[in-house]
């Protein structure tokens, strides 16, 4: 009884909501009948209420922040203040034309000012631009920056992106969307990036490096300074991928560590919401070299300091436009929100409180009989459990315990990534969830840990309880089935 | 502490289980002269309140005129319902659907999602979401570069009836590809791509890029320009307004094969104007491209017990599978607000949403009715429109829409910077939302400005 | 794995929410020790993230329209459009203290005025005041003008309040809280007044006479205007309980029916939400006799045409007020918005539909087998099924199949209400369920009743699959636990 | 046919099932000469945008000045998340919890909202709510007699330091049984009940009502008074701020014995001023009479299978079973508002609620003191006060308000009507959400006004 049907097959031809349309529009006289459309679209016909029952009950099948703890490693599932929306939905911000003259805009461009200077002092950067609008548009608007600045010195014969072998699917896959190749750097038995690789592969083709710190094994890199100093003296510039901000906040600033450009997944550290896939935002921050090249429009102020947006016309080596406006501006504000709430005090005890929840879990899980990828690091906001023993014997994946957590409540942390860690769990907490929160979960894994010893297919039929058992992914992939069709037949 | 639960008891007694002595000693592998000493430049914190009053404040600041602006946002009515459920928790505070299992309400409304875009424009398949218009006229650039095989050249036909500053964006997104964009000309009579201009031997053409309505609302003669890219190897990319589709022939239906690609602005299903965004890109392929299509697509497929479920499919294409070989970098996209257009369309129906187009295009042409009997204003273009139209004033654009702000009105958007050959040219809109008073007003208050 | 704990057990000693009280408040120094709280009230100290995660959770328990059919007899419930909270809540509303300037809140009273015609217009009486909180206070303000007409003629005599026995139980209690005592009048077979009882109970000690048309028993009373000229010679006036107005908006004006006074569920027939138990809300409707006695404040025009309260000024002889202020304005704001979608067609479509879902659904019932209460009758809004049969055999209650009923995902009809009607389901599906709803609900009754007839156990132990099995009442009054402990102990 | 789901084809065929032609057919029990012919009076219908954007109108033509008014309804924060999840649809639009199976979020709600307002005013009991702080006052003083059997005279001391429209509606309500109110005058160097005026031999007294604070603001001397009424065998029923509580001694503390029912207007806790309403009353009393109480009530018990669960309990005092014979005929209270004001306590705490009342107490202090020392301007009382005070002018208020309202404050309320012996007096009041710019604006715009 736990099936909602598509929202297809509520509808009835003929249905319409007179709530929504009280008259019927104009007419279309003026368009030729070549131009006009022939057949209505198949959007359903449902009643106003039909669609509110249904969304309402399709949301109630999700996990989220709000309903369930979230470890979700990477993506930093921390409480999305409610006042970060309520806030940016008043009217004032909602209504606002993007074309709108900059007289009538100095409320959201005071916002925006604000929410630059504070991101400039959190990162250490000298410029801020708001306009990516999510962590990979900000390592595109990075890459692109360093190859800029190469560009701009005549300096072409930099080809090559280094990135960690650990390092998220985005980084790779940007540098190529900026037309360099990618060469992978091997991490070294405690974690940390393998330096004599790392010599080795630098030189006049290396146009930069990828980096985030404390990386995507949640430790943190400790010969930063010496990386920096490689790359910098073979001519490359440091990238900092932003995603695991949440860690640091207040405790060290990549511009410090000698980045040159960095991104800050907004959706991650500074708990705008991931709305089940975005929209998120990923400004940029430069330091002084590649100011010029940063990307458009960014907030200024004129003389008698009204605010007003920087173009071309003030950027002329900028990288150019990355949105048709001005990015994400309601995900913005959001963080925005949230920054003035938290002020200084309250972003460090940030990365205090995301350290020390990881650490805590950690302890616990390792004290219950866990291992952990990098057993002799300290955690940061994240570390990574290795089930590859489990795998062996009694034979449960990593994805088997992560489906197994569902049935108790718990969405799962993330599995298989990084890639170079066999049988993973990467694990974040954050630093808004409590001790109780922390002790519930090492309860679960301790009781999926027993039921593998005792039956292995209690965990390999899980979920349980779920709206739906185990999907198939493969069959999904295999047997494309993308779109809802009247007739049930599969798309020409 | 804002947001961060911890007693002093608890506290304690996790750093012991850690075995440190404080929380400083947490971060003992950062090496010393790294550690920040201060967050100057961050205010100190403020609680709830506080900052609910700025804010206020500041929402307040933001004057919002009469709106007559269009140009790729336009004010469209929201049916509460929208919003109301938008942002419920559930949906709101979730992360990507990667369980699948505990994510069946947001994967199942994107599957639903995909189906109502591809009805609207008349394409087989389509994703759940890229950023925005522009971008997702980049990822189109881009998807067709890698679709189609047969052509060596990547040249990519631009004309200029497309968004300005999508094209900036496709530039700065595309730049590092080897891919050629060729600027097309527009008729200055008709304000449209004319096909008769179109060389008979193109050469070798990898896309061409067809707006429709375009920038200035004209409408394109797109069966023509797609039978004449297609008979010369070209794929056909439409970026198309989703409202129009209601009421304007979909590009899986343009000429004899349709369009290849399909992109555009998802904004106007209910999204709103917001300064800008967050809004949603939207794109769709023919169903033999679609593994060369970006961005996320959900797939239905069947649980252990063979009940029907929904997943993230083909992720073979994507950044975290293939690395520095994925069809794009987008990770995270749109996802909320995806979701609310997909209220947004199953609360409108068909039939409202035609109903909105034809009301908001009854009501530009009224307002073009209007100013254009005013002295010294005059439409600049003949081809049929819909939903905005270019104007031309008898003196600069930007003075007249300072002045039209002392009326509380909001007039349009000057052309003089990125058409300055059309003079005075004023770029106009009037969806269902603007009344016939308003529509009156501006007249008025046109009419006072140019007297 | 369905548990949610009581908020008092997510709490924990010194949890604070900085976020709503970043600095510590002032201090009491000038209130003396004796008059100072000695110990902290034991409010729970959770955090923000917990309260919300709670509460979602909790929400996710409930039936309601959003998510369910919701058949409840005698209480309309019907879609809430989610227009008339949106826009109940603009901030130029929510933000308005009641002791405004009248100067300052034209905004408002323009609405409630508004509201005050339409209301007038709908019943068919002379005045409206809008300040009764639910249909209780309605009933109270009606009889309470009826009392003050008797005395205000120095007719003193009249102690005694006539109630059929299938009334609502408001009806009678309201009686008495004005001070009059109850006499029934009993159902004829058909579910009319019995006009001969009527007859033999009315004189010169009747006050007047409560009903509601269409009945509680889902039928129209067709003998009203005899009714009423009974009441009415013995001199008595007509009470008109407008709890199921829904059924003969724009069909039959209560006024034309001859009743003097009349109230207006609101959050029945105007479709502001129920909210789990109110707010409601009960505007009464007066004839011309009596209008004096009307409840304050009502709205009203000055000269100027601007609006302004009405008081005691205006109406000296008015029974009073009911509220601090002028009643449930919110809930009056979404009854409004309502009513402008509606219009006038509108309205008529509301009881044409609500009484064609009801039929429909009765003849479907009745098809697949099923008694009802009073088979000879249409069904108006609602109607009455008995299962006085399946309770000798099988032996399963009307309260078996409701919560059978629940494990089908549906809301259970009312039960055992009227009281007159044994093992009785009221059954009113409203307007807004469309023809599939409908037709599922049949699906589900069939269902049950096969149930029920292969083994009475299946039904005598729903529901199985909320989160809950089927509570105990009994206990509930016999060992009460009102409110949590931390000792676990009773209260004292 | 807005919110009306039916096709034609789905009337056409209902009407057949149910054996008729036509929809009219479906009224033919109704007897032809009621039928109405048309709903004159009642505009067409509208569209929600259309609506919507009257509404708006409507909205802003509510002017919304400075606020320094209190008497009985408090402009306080009310942190974001409270709405946010009340009005999600379960909520929102769920019926009374008689299904408690399918009802169990509201009624845990519920049971837990009993138990915060019970720990609030130190009372061992709490019911579900009542309509409003006034009505809940008329309710305890109908329980109070059902509850002091000893008690024959029906008489209840009424002190005006009461809210005036509470005796008004106490007064609308009790009117008809047998009740007497007797008035008891303050005193007016304290603006208090002065114990030592009551009687040393009151006779049969039935229960004495005490307001804490008081309408001024005063501080009552509770104890006393309650010791007083419980020594000549009268019940005492406090009326009571809830946000007060958290720094005031509460009525489950007063004298030896505490108070015996309590009530009070819940607004403080999370419900927006709104013109008015709707808000919620709340009601405790002592265990003993709790089978006196009205409204609902919701108990703990147990299901088939042992588990904890919630009910409606106590069901025989209401309508529903008792009828004629209920405590009260109350059926729909205020379900929703009293689902905020939980979310709201939660989200408080009781650290967070002791810093509102500490903050709202300052801040109306800061305002005593700036206002006090125009010329002319003087308090009244001398007793200790929360939160609220009565200040007199040397001119009438009503003009002086009036010219403050062209300042964009409204600047308190006026008592010349209810209190004419006092005066030119002003009751003012400064929430939490008052800042210091906010006290000077009102110093000023006074000093201006008187000058
Ligand atoms: C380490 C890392 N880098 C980059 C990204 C990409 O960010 P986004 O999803 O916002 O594009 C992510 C997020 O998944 C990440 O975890
Ligand atoms: C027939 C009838 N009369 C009166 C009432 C009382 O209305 P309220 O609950 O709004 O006080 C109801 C509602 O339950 C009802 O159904």
């Amino acid at each position: 009884m736990n099936n909602e049907p598509l929202i297809f097959e509520h509808s009835r031809p003929g249905r319409i909501n007179r709530a929504q349309s009280a008259h019927l529009g104009g007419d279309l006289d003026d368009i030729p009948d070549t131009l006009r459309r022939q057949r209505r679209p198949g959007l359903p016909e449902v009643s106003e209420l039909d669609a509110v029952r249904h969304y309402t009950r399709l949301s109630q099948k999700n996990f989220s922040i709000d309903t369930h703890f979230y470890p979700l490693g990477s993506c930093t599932m921390k409480y999305n203040p409610r006042a970060c929306n309520t806030l940016a939905s008043l009217p004032g911000f909602l209504g606002q034309h993007p074309l709108s003259a900059v007289r009538d805009s100095q409320g959201i461009l005071a916002c925006l000012w604000d929410l630059q200077e504070m991101l400039k002092a959190v990162t250490g950067m000298c410029a801020v631009s708001l306009t990516p609008m999510a962590g990979a548009q900000g390592e595109f608007a990075g890459v692109a920056m360093i190859r800029a600045y190469h560009d701009a010195r005549g300096d072409d014969a930099r080809t090559e992106i280094l990135v960690p072998d650990a390092a998220h699917g985005t980084n790779p896959a940007t540098a190529t969307m900026c037309g360099y190749s990618v060469r992978e750097i091997p991490t070294d038995a405690q974690g940390d990036v393998d330096v004599v690789a790392l010599k080795a592969a630098v030189g006049p083709h290396t146009a930069g490096i990828m980096l985030t710190n404390p990386s995507t094994l949640g430790v943190f890199e400790r010969r930063i300074h010496e990386i920096a100093r490689i790359v910098h003296q073979a001519g490359g510039l440091l990238y900092y991928d932003g995603a695991n901000l949440n860690a640091i906040l207040g405790k060290v600033k990549p511009g410090d560590m000698g980045f040159d450009v960095i991104h800050i997944n907004l959706h991650k550290t500074f708990s705008t919401p991931h709305g089940g896939g975005g929209p998120g935002s990923g400004p940029v921050g430069v330091s002084e070299r590649l100011h010029p090249f940063i990307p458009i429009p960014l907030v200024g102020r004129d003389d008698n300091s009204a605010f007003r947006w920087l173009d071309e016309h003030d950027l002329p080596q900028s990288i150019g436009r990355l949105s048709a406006h001005m990015g994400n501006t309601g995900i913005l504000l959001r963080a925005y929100v949230y920054a003035l709430m938290l002020g200084r005090e309250g972003m460090v005890r940030i990365a205090d409180y995301a350290t020390l929840n990881a650490n805590y879990l950690m302890a616990r899980l390792r004290a219950a009989g866990f291992d952990m990828a990098l057993p002799e690091r300290r955690a940061t906001h994240e570390f990574i459990l290795t089930l590859k023993h489990q795998a062996k014997e009694p034979g449960v994946t990593a994805m088997d315990f992560a489906k197994r957590l569902l049935d108790y409540g718990f969405h799962a942390p993330t599995t298989y990534f990084p890639l170079i860690i066999p049988e993973c769990l990467l694990i974040e907490p954050t630093e808004t969830e409590s001790k109780e929160a922390l002790d519930a979960f090492v309860e679960a894994m301790v009781a999926i840990q027993a039921e593998a010893e005792k039956d292995v297919e209690t965990l390999k039929g899980a979920p349980y309880s779920l709206p739906v058992r185990r999907l198939d992914d493969v069959q999904a992939a295999r047997e494309l089935d993308l779109r809802w069709q009247a007739n049930g037949g599969m798309a020409s | 502490m804002p947001f961060i639960p911890h007693t002093e008891g608890d506290t304690r007694a996790m750093l012991a289980t850690c075995g440190v002595d404080s929380l400083e000693d947490l971060f003992d592998e950062i090496p010393p002269e790294l550690r920040a000493n201060a967050l100057d430049g961050i205010p100190a914190g403020c609680d709830e309140l506080a900052v609910s009053q700025l804010l206020h404040a500041r929402a307040a600041q933001n004057a919002q005129p009469l709106c007559f602006s269009g140009a790729g946002a336009y004010e469209h009515h929201i049916p509460a319902a929208v919003w109301e459920i938008t942002s419920r928790g559930e949906y709101y505070s979730a992360y990507t659907p990667y369980q699948a299992e505990a994510s069946q309400g947001t994967l199942q409304l994107l599957y639903e999602f995909q189906t109502m875009v591809a009805e609207l424009t008349a394409m087989a398949v389509a994703n759940a979401s890229l950023y925005d218009g522009a971008t997702a006229l980049a990822e189109a650039v881009l998807m067709a570069v890698r679709a189609n095989r047969k052509s060596k050249s990547r040249r990519i036909l631009m004309p200029r009836t497309v968004h300005p500053r999508y094209r900036d964006v496709v530039e700065t997104i595309v730049r590092h590809q080897g891919i050629e964009l060729t600027r097309l000309d527009y008729d200055t009579a008709g304000g449209h791509i004319d096909p008769t201009s179109l060389p008979t031997e193109p050469g070798d053409v990898t896309a061409l890029v067809i707006p429709q309505p375009n920038f200035f609302g004209a409408l394109e003669d797109a069966d023509t320009l797609t039978d004449w890219a297609h008979a010369h190897g070209a794929l056909v990319i439409g970026v198309v307004n989703p409202t129009a589709m209601a009421v304007i022939n979909p590009p899986g239906e343009w000429g004899g094969a349709g369009a290849d690609i399909v992109c555009g602005e998802g904004q106007p299903l209910g999204i709103p104007l917001a300064s800008g965004g967050p809004y949603f890109g939207f794109m769709c392929c023919k169903q033999k491209i679609v593994r060369q299509m970006p961005g996320r697509i959900i797939g239905a497929t069947v649980d252990l017990e063979g009940k029907r479920g929904y997943v993230l499919t083909l992720q073979a294409r994507e950044q975290h599978i293939r690395r520095s070989k994925a069809t794009s970098n987008i990770c995270t996209n749109q996802g909320l607000m995806t979701t609310a257009a997909t209220i947004y369309m199953a609360v409108m129906g068909s039939a409202g949403l035609e109903n909105v187009a034809r009301q908001c295009h009854a009501n530009t042409r009224a307002l073009i009715k209007q100013l254009s009997a005013i002295d010294g204003v005059e439409t600049v273009f003949d081809r049929p429109t819909f939903h905005e139209t270019v104007l031309r004033l008898p003196r600069p654009v930007n003075g007249v829409l300072e002045e039209l702000a002392g009326h509380g009105i909001l007039g349009g958007v000057d052309l003089a910077r990125d058409y300055p050959e059309l003079g005075h040219a004023l770029l106009v809109c009037a969806t269902e939302t603007r009344s016939e008073a308003d529509l009156d007003a501006y007249a008025v208050a046109l009419r006072e400005v140019l007297a």
